[in-house]
């Protein structure tokens, strides 16, 4: 049998598949599609202190092997999920994890103050990223004294293992991923979405209604893979890598590139079993490949180089 | 009603006219439980600016003879490489999704009002209605009689008033102009097609004080509730036509 | 009959279709395919003051919607360009633009100095933006004091009408656009190749030779156009759009989002005379939608915003 | 030799066995000159993971019948969709790209040894060479008597001299080993096939200071030298296998 288990400091997962925030809703969207307790995590969708009724519609965009997005962190606040979808999200038997987000400091650690008090939560992702909200998110990720001014903030109060989500929507990612090494974060997770753009030429306008967003799917995979690859031999915590896996072919490569995780976003909305699928065909790969053990192959790569 | 993700069977694909075709689909085993107003997320296979599924309405959904149909408008890429579907093809879809039409009340008289494409939905919510002792009114509304569409089928589970922009049959003009719709003989209206004429049926139930459900069609990234990309905005703030919809009461839009 | 003319500063082009450097070689690649007068002008192959051999092979590889390149601006030098090349693509009767690019300051300055001194050189496309070079290159294009220094120095010596090309692989290219602008460019190109990755699961080695290389094609489109949209609002002079542009439907959204003009890349790769179609795509655009000149829709989308 | 984009039809399409097919391909007017080596970039439709287009060589070219042949191995995505392709359907290519194998000098003997899928380019080499008054000797080499290829096309034009891996079918062994091979006879070998192969012929030709051509298969971005993706390091530096090749002297080449 091949072991595909890997760990955050004394976080254990089963395997390295976890699905990305904002793709999976709260796990119970996909429940008819596949058995949760088969993933190594789930990352649950973007959650504030306050409730956000999120961008204006339209807000999404097909382009060429890729969407757009322009949700803007809709979702019904940290009250309603202490409440409502935190006593359904503890009953599954995997890492369930928290994406948190806020305009100031303070909101990121009044959230991850709350969230630490929630037992069943395995971990917290703080979301440095978001590309789709007026204040915060992506600003604290593309500025280094932000972005280590919440993380240490944040760490202060979090007693849970701590994920900082990077944007790559910066010219030395390498630079945030040690700031938050430095600041104490257990993981990274990289890449959130590209900043991007769509124009419909039919109606002359843009066809988001906040004109920019977040691109994401298998178009930005080679953006990712190479900002894990750098991020991965600059730090020594775990890498989680983000951005158009697909297929465990997709997976591998970030597994490979130095990665020990990997999140599955938008490939949920092509196939929503994609992430189960994923967690199977890396196993095949190993065993074909002959290792018995997944570390063996995480930054594969580099060996050669 | 459990949602699944399968490749179903092409075993029939028939060409209405330039614009639009019907797919007949069938699975191996059998067909999930649905109700009208549901609707598929297909895969189209082949193209990288189709990379996501598309939202096609369950036209019609025969249990006995475990079948399914689809009518689609081509009006796109993805809706044109679905044109090319041949007998014995296979078709992924995710189905089936969201909420579905209310049943009349008994003894309730309803009509069902659908435009262009919009009919889609309506063929399946006329057999359902039919099938539970219902006797609806259909009223259809086309730009001229070359662009009828399987009228028909519909004759089967109701009466049904046919409206052309040109006169070419039916009544001359507007859907929305039809007596049947300002009759004010009915208890609810069903109603599907471009927004204005859902917007402008909505406005004569309302004035008539008649219940009215439209199905709306809103760009949709997964058609399950996670992306929250297809939200319409009602008195209950943002709500997921995919999940919450594609169905809703008008008097739950700010329309 | 529709003008799709546009100007920068006294250069006429006669239509908004450029051939991106490094895809279109100097020209006579493409003579078979379309007639090189039709388009509003070519740039040529990246030139260096001394030859290159360029990276080792393997140089590309293919991604979603997409290619990685690594050629590493392999070209024989400003000495045989002008004895061999110009004398060939001074005879197009079209705009001949030359993308330069150095290790050093000092090597943009002595290319320029030589090219300014070629007649029919319409103008110079600085390239501060090459990933695929160990030194200089990207190197310029992504520190705003190095790309400032080197606009000044080209510019003291080049009286040819001097577009800068910027990087993408940045935080805020608006800065990088304004110091060109600040240091006299004449007009700006966007994007040059985003910094990118594969890896070969197969070999479980990188696919390109020199790990990283250029993403370019249609999955970086929906990128190029928010920086297009961000630079085009944020500067007075033109905007030239490039990235992933196939068709003349792409071409139109660069348009609309403010580029005065586009370059047509990688397309040319899969359809040698893509960049014809577009020329001709953008005219029945404009005639179908009424517009008699190009420039009515020359950032149209703000008109909505 | 103007190179061209165009659509040709489709008018037969040959599987040989699970892994190879030969598409016969036609165009409504005349077909361009074209020569021995050369090859086409074959544009895949229908995925994006077949961005760019795939050269493949010129299996055979009739200018008499206005037809060509592609004889294809299904390695992956897109000669995985390739060998869908039906009689009727379109094939945009962009061709005849690269040089092409020199003639022989006058009175000269010429071996043909081409491996595999190496074979490909071989079969127009041995009808334009019997069109010049040569008489080729021709070496082919496959794994086993399932995964022999068109041989009989070969025995048209030259003598043909079969090896497989396992004995099944000609001589044991590898083409390598074959006697004709090391018989000293020929003047010139053209080689194509998998590179170890070539490089082992390239040996026993240096060896035997025999003059050999062999054609190269390099990654190509473009196909006719817009791109240097795709060079080959030469005792001339970098070259590019799309303009400079695919065929090469061995002598050019830092084996
Ligand atoms: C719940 C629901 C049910 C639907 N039922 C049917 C049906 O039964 N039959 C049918 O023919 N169509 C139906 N549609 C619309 C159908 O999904 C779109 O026409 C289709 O996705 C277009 O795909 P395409 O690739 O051909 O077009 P594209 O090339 O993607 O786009 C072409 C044009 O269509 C517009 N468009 C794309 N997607 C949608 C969409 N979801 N809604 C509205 N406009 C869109 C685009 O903005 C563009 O202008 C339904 C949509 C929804 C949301
Ligand atoms: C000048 C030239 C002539 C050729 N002639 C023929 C021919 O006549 N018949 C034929 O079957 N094939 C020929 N090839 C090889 C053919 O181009 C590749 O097999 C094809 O591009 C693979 O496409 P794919 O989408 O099926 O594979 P992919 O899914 O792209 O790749 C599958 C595997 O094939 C490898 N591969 C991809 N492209 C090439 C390539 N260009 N060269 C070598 N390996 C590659 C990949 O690295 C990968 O391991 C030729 C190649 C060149 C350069
Ligand atoms: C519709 C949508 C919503 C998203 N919402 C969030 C979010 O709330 N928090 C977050 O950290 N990332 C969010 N993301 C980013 C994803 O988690 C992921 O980083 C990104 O999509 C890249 O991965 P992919 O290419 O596999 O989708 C969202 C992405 C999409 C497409
Ligand atoms: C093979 C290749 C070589 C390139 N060489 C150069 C170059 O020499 N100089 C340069 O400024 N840009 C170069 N580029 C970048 C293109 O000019 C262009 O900016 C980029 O490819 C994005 O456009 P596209 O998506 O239309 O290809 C090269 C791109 C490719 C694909
Ligand atoms: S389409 Fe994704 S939530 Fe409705
Ligand atoms: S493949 Fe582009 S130069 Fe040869």
């Amino acid at each position: 049998m091949v072991n595909t288990g890997f760990s955050i400091g004394d976080l254990h997962f089963r395997n390295p598949v976890l699905t990305a925030s904002g793709t999976f809703g709260y796990g119970a969207e996909f429940e008819d599609f596949l058995d949760i307790s088969a993933l190594g995590g789930i990352i649950l969708k973007g959650t504030t202190l306050e409730p956000r009724e999120g961008n204006p519609y339209p807000r999404m965009a097909e382009t060429p092997s890729g969407m757009l997005n322009t949700v803007g962190l809709q979702n019904k606040g940290i009250d309603y999920f202490e409440q409502s979808i935190y006593p359904a999200v503890s009953l599954y038997d995997t890492n369930v994890i928290v994406n948190i987000n806020g305009s100031y400091v303070e909101d990121y650690v009044a959230l991850a103050e709350r969230i630490d008090k929630l037992d069943k939560i395995a971990a917290v992702e703080l979301n440095i990223s978001c590309p789709n909200v007026k204040m915060g998110g992506m600003a604290f990720g593309t500025d280094l004294s932000s972005a280590r001014e919440v993380t240490r903030a944040v760490r202060a109060v979090c007693s849970k293992k701590l994920i900082v989500k990077l944007s790559p929507n910066v010219t030395n990612i390498v630079d945030f991923a040690r700031t938050a090494e430095e600041e104490g974060a257990d993981a990274v997770s990289l890449i959130n979405t590209l900043l991007g753009m769509a124009v419909d030429i039919k109606n002359m306008k843009p066809s988001l209604s906040t004109i920019t967003g977040g691109l994401s799917g298998p178009a930005i995979k080679p953006v990712a893979l190479r900002m894990v690859w750098q991020v991965a031999r600059a730090v020594k915590i775990p890498v989680i890598g983000i951005g158009g896996i697909m297929t465990s072919d997709d997976a591998v490569e970030f597994l490979l590139a130095g990665a020990s995780a990997i999140e599955v976003g938008t490939a949920s909305f092509i196939d929503p079993s994609a992430s189960v699928k994923i967690v199977k065909g890396i196993g095949d790969y190993l065993a074909a490949k002959g290792f018995s053990d997944i570390s063996e192959i995480r930054g594969y790569i580099n060996r050669n180089i | 009603m459990a949602k699944r993700v399968e490749d179903l069977t092409v075993t029939a694909n028939r060409r209405l006219n330039r614009e639009y075709f019907v797919l007949e689909l069938s699975s191996a085993g059998p067909l999930p439980e649905m109700r009208p107003g549901q609707f598929a997320q297909v895969r189209v296979e082949g193209s990288s600016t189709t990379f996501l599924r598309r939202p096609v309405s369950i036209h019609d959904f025969d249990p006995v003879e475990n079948k399914i149909k689809l009518l689609v408008q081509i009006v796109g890429k993805g809706t044109e490489a679905l044109s090319g579907l041949k007998s014995g093809d296979l078709l992924n879809m995710v189905y089936p999704l969201g909420n579905s039409f209310s049943l009349p009340g008994r003894g309730e008289k309803a009509l069902l009002a659908g435009g262009g494409c919009g009919i889609a939905p309506l063929l399946f919510l006329s057999r359902y209605l039919a099938a539970n002792g219902f006797e609806p009114d259909i009223l259809l509304g086309f730009r001229n009689k070359e662009r009828i569409l399987e009228s028909g089928e519909y004759e089967k589970f109701g009466r049904v008033f046919l409206t052309t922009e040109d006169g070419s049959a039916g009544e001359k003009g507007f859907l929305t102009e039809h007596p049947v719709l300002l009759s004010g003989k009915y208890d609810i209206v069903y109603c599907c097609g471009p927004e204005p004429m859902m917007k402008a049926v909505a406005s004569i139930c309302k004035e008539q004080d008649i219940r009215c459900e439209v199905s709306l069609e809103q760009l949709m990234g997964c058609g399950i509730g996670a992306c929250l990309c297809c939200v319409v905005d009602t008195v209950k703030g943002n709500l997921c036509t995919c999940t919450d919809g594609p169905v809703f009461n008008v008097n739950d839009l700010k329309w």
